[in-house]
């Protein structure tokens, strides 16, 4: 479980994640992805939110590829403008979870002592809080919204970042080059802000590809459990919660969404294993 | 020595794949070992070593990409072995011992399991014959109380018991060859000498034939009847083990051998020689000899080739003009005058008093319980004095609280009791303030941990410049580039990353950063113990070069005591968080001696030909450091402990002559009485 | 392992539920409507909600109301729900008992197929067998419950197939047979996603045991392949995956939550969800501290079964 | 079928007024063969939503409504026409002015533990339920009562501070149900869990978020009912499940069918599909006292952009009717044909310049998620209004914080509600200026005038046409829009005979369903 503070250096690291089958398939499905995100909206052939009144739920055609939901929307331009939504949100929602964790744990894990422990003790009870019960916690709170689903699942992951950030803290903090910083009498700011920090990326970032794919299952959970973003918004947890109604009238309406949140999920999940790998030492 | 030979390897070479292409891991290599031969192989660390061990077992990890030549084990082909056939062969023929006996024992099983998987496997015992044979094996090994002994887990046991056990377990089947990959670098040097024993007394009544693979010269002159020295995949020469090491022919062998620290030099010191260089990349084909460029003999023949290992009387070199340079000295570019001593001043620098260093783990239920958390007593009342511009070396065993003592010098631990520095007193370390962590430096045995991967060596060295600015004006990079220059290394280095440097130039930044302070004091903790001999020599007269410009003292911290003896001005031996002996230096061959510096000294390798060390062996391990020892520390392991007053009563300070005390309960009389370590006896190696 | 040492997790299990409830009593006194607003749903008038108010209690501060529950909690009164007037122990204590099953089937049929999975993929590393493994606990992973549970719905309960019950729930105490096959859906939806889980992790420790010292030197002590997979290998790898199993409980937890809503499964997860729709507060926080219990004391037994296989670890 | 018999049913249902004594029974014409119907089975219901609630008093939920008429009996019920029928009071008499009121009671009606129902019981309960203290949901739809009293005999006395020409319709309310006076006054907590009622049927067990069973009241006052001896109420909080449970013959009857599912239900091998047009309407509430929607062009110009048939499709997958802005159409008594209203973008566009928006108007929609067609709905506004320059930005919210925050509160929502039992009844809940809901503040003194008119009347032509009066005020002032009206959908295996899908939604007439030939035994 240990993840090494290895070295971190571009050329070198990429040309470690393309040996790896998992890291180059991961590659290409986050290029394709991307193309999606910033792309996506071009690329649609049709307004998202435009009702097609004679064509509801017509299976792929070539008029509409990939066929269209209850009001007539051409699912392809809707899964094409909802790629940014529902990935740019998924990756908020991590970053908000490694930004909040990332600091508590490396707070707590520099200070030590009864601070840690105390701040330990409520990471361990908030962590017993399952990330969906928790999200939706505070989402009842928050009321339904792509927005609060992001902070939602932020702050709901943020206790296992903490937990993360902080054994890396621990381990770092041991090492001599912060046993030299202290030594030398640096601030406690520039000893967790410069000595630190940077070494906790690694994993920290290891952690967060994979829970990128963890978010973008639990916000379209949330999404599907109504929630989430809210209509019309072409998110795809949406689209599947609300094309639930009509899955057996047009069983496309769902497997499409179902497929690119599972694309989307194995990209990251594929890349943090690749990441993993290529970031251990222990496969040189 | 028979003439039969267990083991043959003709010609074997091996490349693994890499990104840069094959790189050539073995080349060439031939080599036998006779039915009850020892065959040290030595090198540095990269050289090729473990590689040929499980290259042997059919156990070579990574991707393989060529492999060449033949390995034989009496007549049969190893190299061609696979599945069962190997298997039925691997621990009844071969048995292989690795360095950590913790990694090598399966955590979650017995040993007597372990030895029951074994013993059935290839001896087809049943469960009584097989409890019978465990009991006798572990008994062979010299291991206390074998039938509870099966029944331990390997955490339940000591380092050296573990060894024991895996020893135990590579003759379980009566092998006729067992490979031993490092088997005593893990272990502390008291430890080790034991193991060593052990296995000579083994392979005596066996006469079982065994490849010993070692990076410390003196262990494989302990051990082997021949030895071979490898260099970067190569053999570089073979011979018996009193001519390699009295005659030295190949130019690489002498280098690594003026490398080393003697055990028995007394006094004067000579500069050690580093070998300049490093290792050659071995992705390309290098056709000539591989030390060539390295070599201060090297001549264009050399670089053209080809080299090959030559057989002279049993004597093989890989070396054609071993002749015409023997006389020549092996000498070192680094022109290091030795033996001149600054002047040590007086009162001294830094003072500790009555200094204890106690670690508590903080636990919040044990505190809700009110119950007194647990203490470990790492240092224990220590006084020392060290004085400007001296070397005091502090050596001892791992977890002898060395590390810990150095720790709380630099304010890392918190500490009870008095430290004076400058006659400043400092009560705690919480007053540690900038000008006393200005005057005290630390540098970390691993330079890999003690600078941080994410930080350039510009960014590393300008830390403590900033912040203890002194008198010194000017550009942050002038500073910089001098700072380099002080340690030998090029300015460009500033702009580079602590993973582009090699381990050695990577302790010299760690000591620039030292000196960046500009300190009256570098606490030096196992600087170079993970280091190769010939980079530890290029460290080590560095450290020297620059005491002499800057009246720098240091607290040199290692467990190597040919090491000390080397650069040391003073001695002061630990033991379980006490300081048992406080020596001059130059002299610590002679007598008096405190029976655990006694135990020490005798468990160092020794180089010199001719020189025989005492032999006194401890017994067990360390006794717990929970709660402070009331009588003598080393009283649980002493082979000269008088009776219950050394656990009752703490020994008194008996003072000798110059700043010589040893904390001992025996008489100065019976301390003086005890014969010198070393003692030179032409005669005295142990292969005949 | 000491006693001591089981003292102190349990004080930490109770350390935890503590701050939980506080946690979820703080939340739900936030909520921007209360029981009251729900219960008279469009019927509510000023007058009638201060009343029903009064009547619930929620009126009073927020700490006389959290010291009331916590006080009746300790009294094993875990109070009346809001919604149905009914006593909320009995609600959620027969819903988790509904869940656990559905959780413990899930289980049972993940042990039995990922952990020769993942031996299997470790083993064969590299090989076709990995890549299928590994291919399927991809897609396990990346493929949220909701989606996996509606199109097994669409395909495995439709007419012409109707494999399944589609829903609903029969004691299991009542019927058998029939309990099994009211449970079998989301027993699948649930064992598909949190096998993929298990077997990857299978895979990977098995991957680094199969590299471990000890393995290669058993290898070389010539024992046979299945000795040294199994004893050697599996033993140890199987240590780390006793926790992440543990982990997953607080993932199967999550899934339960959908997987319930989608079957209409009785257990907590409904529960839940409904009390939070009703703002029935102390269904919500019985629900999620039971929850959030239930998946501490799984940790804690996961710790503690580590312990006790490894002898290595010692805890004080 | 039913647009015939609703006609016909609604001539033949008195005014009020009169004297309406039904001692025996009414033969339903739908009634295919009631006299054939074979008793005994167990018939298993399925609801969409937990019956949380078992307290007949405080019930607000369509699946709640069917255990509280299980259960129990209320003074008058609806028939299938909308028609009043007799429950527990037999017959009822008013005064002249309408303002006071007798209903007698049954002699023979017991209580589910053995005790005859009173007088006392009636007004206890009645009382219990206008008392703002029990937060009874019904509390203002019972009308104008100042007063309940026993009377002479087995009589109750029901007073109004008006005349109320529709009090019996008003008292067939859900959950004006009558339970044991010393329960209601004593352990009133007692009904959350346990049910003494008088209805049909008794309660068995109580899960409500799986099942509920009843069986066989034998002592109900109806002797020929219940035929059933026990109904399981089955509950699914998913439709999907709920429909496959169906199709797979674990379900007998359910209750309500999503449209999307109504056409592949009904089609399914032995399942019958039941459809009944229905005053089940979602409409857009207006606050018709703020900016913009003060401004009738406003309002106008949103009506304009509106199409209302493609609306059908979107909202109800066709199982509806059009609405034509006003919260009644033909399922009621006194409804108006008025000519329907279709898009007319570039008027609205006009309009909404004359009002002062000529480059369009930024609003929010607030829908909440329960049920699902007012997101539905929302959505399709804002896409159909975009192109007046409404640019609509929908909000969706959890139904219990839009109860609190936006209900009654908010500038611009959608509504959504059961069909009321009459037209007054809808009218002072939601439209006049003292209506118990009054959400778009229309406040409008002439529509106030023509419903107060209505409601002392006796004269079904004079209602007719104050209350067309008032529906064609409605559609000119617009004060909300209605655009959908939802058919009613419900399916059951074909071996469920007499179960009739009711147009009000909240009533269920199981005493009267039976098992015919197939059924299986369970």
């Amino acid at each position: 479980m240990c993840i090494s503070i290895g070295v971190f250096n571009m050329t070198d690291f990429m040309s470690r994640l393309l040996r790896q089958p998992h890291g180059v398939v991961g590659l290409i499905l986050l290029v394709v992805l991307a193309i999606e995100v910033i792309l996506g909206p071009a690329l649609a052939p049709y307004d998202p939110e435009t009702f097609h009144y004679s064509s509801r739920l017509v299976g792929p055609t070539p008029e509409f590829l990939l066929g269209t939901d209850q009001f007539g929307r051409d699912i392809l331009s809707r899964l094409l403008w909802g790629a940014r939504t529902t990935v740019l949100l998924s990756l908020f929602a991590t970053l908000i979870g490694a930004g909040i964790g990332g600091a508590i744990g490396i707070l707590s894990g520099y200070l030590g002592g009864r601070i840690d422990e105390v701040i330990m003790r409520l990471v361990d009870a908030l962590m017993a809080i399952p990330s969906l019960l928790f999200a939706l916690l505070i989402i009842t709170v928050l009321g339904p919204s792509g927005t609060n689903a992001v902070v939602a699942i932020g702050i709901a992951f943020s206790p296992g970042m903490a937990r993360i950030a902080r054994s890396v803290t621990l381990s770092v903090r041991t090492s001599d080059y912060v046993a030299a910083a202290v030594a030398r009498g640096e601030s406690p700011l520039w000893i967790m802000s410069r000595e630190i920090a940077p070494n906790m990326l690694a994993p920290v970032i290891i952690e967060a590809t994979i829970r990128v794919a963890f978010a973008i299952m639990l916000l379209a959970t949330l999404s599907f459990l109504g929630l989430g973003s809210q209509p019309p918004a072409p998110e795809w947890g949406l689209m599947i919660s609300e094309a639930r109604a009509f899955m057996f009238r047009n069983a496309w309406t769902i497997v499409w969404p179902g497929l690119s949140i599972a694309m989307v999920a194995i990209t990251f999940n594929l890349l943090g294993d690749a990441l993993r790998d290529a970031l251990n030492p222990k496969n040189d | 020595m028979g003439t039969q030979t267990t083991l043959t390897l003709k010609n074997y070479g091996v490349s693994y794949g890499t990104d840069k292409g094959p790189l050539k891991v073995l080349d060439a290599i031939n080599l036998h070992i006779g039915k009850g031969e020892v065959l040290g192989l030595v090198g540095e660390s990269g050289s090729g070593k473990s590689t040929l061990a499980l290259a042997i077992m059919r156990a070579l990890r990574g991707r393989v990409a060529h492999e060449t030549g033949q390995i034989l084990l009496g007549d049969v082909a190893l190299h061609s072995l696979q599945g069962p056939a190997l298997n039925r062969i691997r621990g009844k023929r071969i048995a292989m011992v690795f360095q950590d006996p913790g990694g090598s024992l399966n955590p979650t099983l017995t040993l007597g399991e372990h030895f029951r998987q074994t013993l059935a496997r290839h001896r087809q015992l049943n469960p009584s014959e097989i409890r019978q044979e465990t009991d006798r094996l572990l008994k062979m090994v010299d291991l206390p109380d074998t039938q509870t002994m099966a029944l331990k887990y390997p955490h339940e046991v000591s380092g050296g018991e573990k060894q024991r056990a895996v020893i135990a377990l590579a003759f379980a089947c009566d092998p006729e060859l067992i490979l031993f990959d490092e088997p005593t670098s893990a272990l502390d040097a008291t430890t080790a000498v034991t193991i060593l024993d052990l296995f000579r007394d083994l392979q005596k009544r066996t006469g079982v034939s065994a490849l010993f693979i070692s990076h410390d010269l003196g262990v494989v002159r302990e051990i082997a009847h021949r030895v071979a020295v490898i260099y970067a995949g190569r053999i570089a020469e073979v011979a018996e083990n009193r001519q390699l090491f009295a005659q030295p022919r190949h130019p690489y062998t002498r280098s690594l051998l003026a490398s080393l620290p003697k055990a028995a030099t007394d006094g004067e010191q000579t500069p050690l020689i580093s070998i300049p260089g490093s290792l050659p990349d071995r992705t390309v084909a290098i056709p000539g000899c591989n030390f060539a460029e390295r070599c201060q003999f090297a001549t264009d023949p050399c670089r053209r080739g080809p080299i090959e290992l030559a057989q002279d009387f049993g004597h093989a070199v890989a070396c054609p003009y071993w002749q015409t340079v023997l006389y020549q000295a092996i000498g070192s570019d680094e022109n290091s005058q030795m033996g001149v001593r600054l002047e040590i001043s007086e009162p001294p620098l830094l003072s500790l008093n009555n200094l204890s260093v106690h670690i508590s783990r903080p636990d919040l239920f044990a505190r809700l319980m009110g119950r007194q958390p647990k203490v470990i007593h790492a240092v224990n009342d220590v006084d020392l004095d060290l004085h400007g511009g001296e070397t005091l070396g502090l050596v001892g065993e791992s977890g002898c609280g060395k590390s810990s003592l150095a720790k709380a010098l630099v304010g890392l631990r918190p500490f009870l009791g008095h430290l004076e520095l400058d006659g400043q007193p400092i009560p705690s370390v919480a007053q540690m303030d900038s000008s006393y962590r200005q005057k005290v430096q630390i540098i970390f045995q691993n330079p890999d941990l003690s600078l941080n991967p994410r930080q350039s060596i510009g960014t590393i060295l300008s830390r403590p410049l900033k912040l203890y600015p002194g008198q010194d004006t000017g550009a942050m990079d002038d500073k910089i580039n001098r700072l380099l220059q002080r340690v030998n290394l090029p300015p460009e280095f500033a702009t580079r990353y602590p993973h582009e440097l090699s381990g050695g130039e990577k302790q010299r930044v760690a000591i620039a950063r030292a000196l960046a302070a500009k300190p009256d004091l570098i606490i030096c903790d196992e600087i170079t113990s993970g280091l190769d001999a010939s980079v530890q020599a290029s460290i080590v007269n560095l450290l020297r070069d620059v005491q002499r410009a800057t009246g720098v003292a240091y607290l040199f911290i290692t467990h190597d005591l040919n090491l000390l003896r080397h650069i040391a001005d003073r001695v002061a031996v630990m033991y379980l968080g006490e300081i048992v002996e406080i020596r001059p230096a130059h002299k610590i061959g002679l007598p008096p001696y405190q029976p655990y510096t006694e135990a020490l000294l005798s468990s160092a390798p020794v180089l010199d030909p001719g020189l025989e060390p005492r032999r006194i062996r401890l017994q067990g391990a360390p006794a717990s450091r929970l709660g402070a020892a009331k009588g003598c520390p080393f009283e649980s392991r002493c082979p000269r402990r008088i009776d219950d007053i050394c656990l009752s009563e703490r020994p008194p300070r008996i003072h000798f002559d110059r700043g010589h005390w040893i904390q001992c309960h025996l008489d100065q009389r019976s301390l003086r009485s005890v014969p010198p370590i070393w003692t030179a006896t032409p005669t005295s190696l142990n292969n005949d | 392992m000491s006693l001591q040492y089981i003292f102190k997790r349990l004080l930490y299990l109770i350390i935890t539920a503590l701050v939980v409830s506080a946690l979820v009593f703080g939340i739900t006194q936030i909520l921007p409507a209360n029981a009251a607003t729900m219960l008279l749903g469009e019927y509510a008038t000023a007058d009638a909600l201060v009343a029903l108010e009064q009547k619930l209690g929620l009126d009073q501060p927020a700490y006389v109301q959290y010291w009331r529950w916590i006080s009746g909690l300790l009294q094993g009164d875990l109070g009346t729900s809001l919604r149905s007037g009914l006593p909320v122990a009995d609600t959620v204590f027969q819903a988790l008992g509904r869940s656990l099953l559905l959780a413990a089937f899930a289980l049972i049929a993940v042990v039995i197929i990922a952990i020769p999975l993942g031996v299997i993929a470790a083993v064969r590393r590299g090989k076709a067998a990995d890549f299928g493994v590994s291919m399927i606990s991809y897609i396990g992973i990346s493929l949220p419950e909701f989606v996996l549970a509606t199109l097994l719905l669409v395909w495995l309960t439709a007419p012409d197939i109707a494999l399944f019950p589609a829903s609903g729930y029969v004691p299991i105490t009542e019927n058998f047979t029939k309990g099994l096959w009211h449970i079998a859906l989301p027993v699948i939806t649930l064992a598909i996603v949190l096998t993929a889980h298990v077997m990857r992790m299978v895979r990977s420790e098995m991957a680094d045991a199969l590299h471990a010292d000890y393995v290669l030197a058993a290898r070389l002590r010539g024992l046979s392949t299945t000795t040294v997979l199994i004893r050697h290998a599996l033993r140890n790898s199987m240590l780390p995956t006793i926790t992440v199993l543990a982990l997953d409980v607080g993932y199967l937890i999550g899934g339960i939550i959908v997987v319930e809503e989608i079957f209409a499964f009785p257990g907590i997860g409904r529960l839940l969800i409904v009390s939070i729709q009703e703002r029935d507060l102390p269904m919500i926080q019985a629900g999620a501290l039971v929850m959030a219990f239930t998946y501490a004391l799984s940790n804690l037994l996961a710790d503690l079964a580590y312990v006790y296989l490894d002898r290595r670890i010692q805890y004080d | 079928m039913s647009q015939d018999s609703k006609t016909i049913d609604r001539r033949s249902v008195l005014g009020g007024m009169a004297t309406l004594s039904v001692t025996g029974l009414t033969l339903p014409l739908w009634a295919k063969s009631s006299f054939a119907a074979s008793k005994g089975g167990t018939l298993r219901v399925s609801v969409n939503r937990a019956p949380g609630r078992l307290n007949p008093l405080l019930q607000r939920l369509n699946s709640e409504y069917v255990l509280g008429e299980l259960l129990y009996s209320g003074l008058t019920r609806l028939g299938k026409g909308m028609e009043v029928v007799p429950d527990l009071a037999e017959s009822w008499t008013s005064n002249g002015d309408l303002t006071e009121w007798t209903f007698k009671l049954r002699s023979n009606a017991k209580f589910h533990n053995g005790n005859p129902v009173t007088a006392k019981d009636v007004v206890v309960c009645l009382t219990a339920i206008l008392d703002k203290k029990t937060g009874s949901p019904g509390r203002r739809n019972l009308g104008p009562i100042s007063g309940v009293s026993a009377g002479p005999g087995n009589t109750v006395i029901v007073k109004t501070s008006t005349g109320y020409g529709d009090l019996p319709s008003a008292l067939a309310y859900t959950t004006a149900k009558i339970a044991p006076a010393e329960i209601v006054t004593g352990d009133f907590d007692r009904l959350s869990r346990e049910a003494i009622g008088t209805g049909p049927f008794k309660l068995v067990s109580y899960e409500p978020d799986r099942l509920i069973v009843v069986e066989k009241n034998p002592d109900y006052f109806i002797s020929e009912y219940p035929y059933l001896d026990r109904i399981e109420v089955m509950v699914f909080p998913d439709s999907s499940a709920e429909m496959a449970a169906l199709v797979a013959g674990e379900v007998d009857l359910a209750l309500e069918i999503p449209p999307a599912d109504f056409k592949r239900i009904s089609g399914a091998s032995g399942v019958t599909g039941q459809r009944t047009p229905s005053g089940r309407f979602i409409d857009v509430v207006m606050a018709n006292d703020r900016k913009p929607f003060n401004d009738h062009r406003v309002r106008e110009a949103l009506s304009l952009t509106l199409d209302r048939q493609a609306m059908i499709d979107f909202v109800a997958e066709g199982y509806g009717t059009p609405g034509n802005d006003s919260p009644i159409n033909s399922a009621y008594r006194y409804y108006a044909d008025a000519k329907q209203k279709t898009p007319d973008i570039k008027r609205a566009k006009a309009l909404l310049a004359e009002a002062g928006y000529p480059n369009g108007i930024d609003l929010t929609m607030v829908a909440s998620v329960k049920p699902g067609y007012r997101q539905t709905l929302a959505v399709t506004i804002r896409e159909m209004a975009k192109a007046a320059g409404f640019n609509i930005k929908v909000e969706t919210m959890a139904h219990a914080t839009y109860l609190k925050q936006v209900w009654k509160k908010g500038d611009f929502y959608v509504g959504f509600y059961n069909m009321q039992p009459t037209e007054d009844a809808l009218f002072k809940l939601l439209l006049t200026s003292d209506a118990a809901w009054n959400e778009t503040r229309w406040n409008n003194k002439e529509f106030d005038g023509l419903v107060n008119a209505a409601r002392t009347t006796t004269d079904t032509a004079k209602r007719q046409q104050l209350y067309g009066d008032a529906q064609k005020l409605m559609q000119k002032e617009l004060p909300v829009l209605v655009p959908v009206f939802f058919d009613l959908l419900s399916a059951n295996q074909n071996y469920v005979e007499n179960y009739n899908l009711h147009p009000r939604g909240a009533t269920f007439s199981l005493e009267k369903v039976s098992l015919g030939v197939g059924a299986p035994k369970r």
